[in-house]
């Protein structure tokens, strides 16, 4: 019942965290970005900072996601500050 | 089919411009907007901004936009180039082209283009100080204001 | 100061820009708008569209529009072209481009130009139609609806 | 008491007058815009039919004027229809 993701980080997230990208195997239950979120605030002293800004966005295979956004085995999850282009 | 490019490489608005328009007799008005690096941010100078972005989301999220902006406006021909990576002040970042039947649903359609993009596509910019230090820019809520007029009527 | 021409000659929208900004580090943003000549009016076929002007008053006029852009909107650049005389279907008829540091300002500036050029400028466009005849082109309520928007706030 | 002025005509005030520019004297009293356009009403079928329509438009100098505007001896006065440029 465990869920394998990729996960990639952008900007001061990707910064802060000291990688753009890894694989983690979640444990059940960490089935939505609301989920995922308190996970990685769980992890350490670093994501637990990284992640306790409120502005923190997220794209769920590469579409814009919110807290109740569903995750699944495979899903390429990404975590990254309000974009900035144009 | 909008003609949609992320890269680090530079654009050449009239190049664009004739391409976009090219044996077509029936558009009365092309908008344009291209964004610019300024040298100076919050009173500081800026040596460069990086622009980060989301390869593979990038391309998807900007043709959307531009195929809403075709859509809401029936644009007879679209072109949004964003550049990524580092550029020096008096750089190009950003071009927009919207061709219409007439001016009004032109204009509009490029101030749309511009807004959504700086809300809606995953680009980041850091800036990188002359006086050493770098600092993410922060999104701004004028800029979530001026997206959301689109949201409703999409006048 | 503006760049205001009025005559017969084509524009280069790259050169005319490329010029605009060069060597400039405090252009965050460039709008512009490019009006061109539609093969169809009324759901007739156009052989051709000719632009009157009041050489004199015309070079003023635009001037004054010019710098009415400039001032309400701090420009760091301005530039307007518009042609005279005989324009087939695909032509160019005008170009406004509007240098600022900041997009709001150059977009907003870039639809002013435009709305005030075409009902504060003395040019006339008459119609040379494909199956003969020809038609002076009448003023639109909704052009002028347009230009005056810009006369309060002037946001 | 007459007063020389330069008449000039654009699109079709142009075209239904027949003519571009004229040099005329006004009789004394002629002095602003309104009276102008009555005047050129009066000269007599062409001119009446031309300066009929409530759209007609003036420049006085190569200034925008209305009807009130003072014309003075040597002035350059425009007449010609709703400006359609851009």
């Amino acid at each position: 019942m465990t869920v394998p993701v990729r996960l990639l980080y952008f900007a001061w997230l990707r910064e802060r965290l000291g990688t753009a990208e890894e694989e983690v195997t979640l444990p059940a239950g960490v089935d939505t970005v609301g989920a995922l979120l308190a996970w990685q605030r769980a992890r350490g002293p670093a994501a637990a900072e990284a992640f306790a800004s409120a502005t923190v966005r997220c794209a769920v295979n590469q579409e814009f996601a919110n807290d109740s956004t569903p995750i699944a085995s495979g899903d390429e999850v990404a975590f990254f500050p309000p974009v900035t282009g144009g | 089919m909008a003609r949609v490019l992320v890269g680090p490489e530079d654009f050449d608005v009239g190049a664009e411009m004739a391409a976009l328009v090219r044996g077509r007799t029936d558009i009365g008005g092309i908008g344009c907007f291209v964004g610019t690096v300024r040298a100076f941010s919050g009173g500081r100078d800026l040596a460069a901004m990086t622009l980060e972005h989301y390869p593979g989301m990038t391309e998807h999220a900007v043709a959307r936009i531009a195929e809403e902006a075709e859509q809401r406006w029936s644009l007879l021909g679209c072109t949004v180039i964003h550049r990524v990576g580092r550029l020096v002040p008096g750089a190009n970042i950003v071009l927009v082209l919207a061709a219409a039947s007439h001016r009004q649903a032109a204009l509009a359609a490029t101030a749309f283009l511009i807004d959504w993009l700086k809300t809606r596509a995953p680009f980041w910019k850091c800036e990188e100080f002359a006086a050493g230090g770098v600092s993410w820019v922060a999104a701004r809520d004028e800029d979530d204001a001026a997206a959301g007029r689109w949201d409703e009527a999409g006048a």
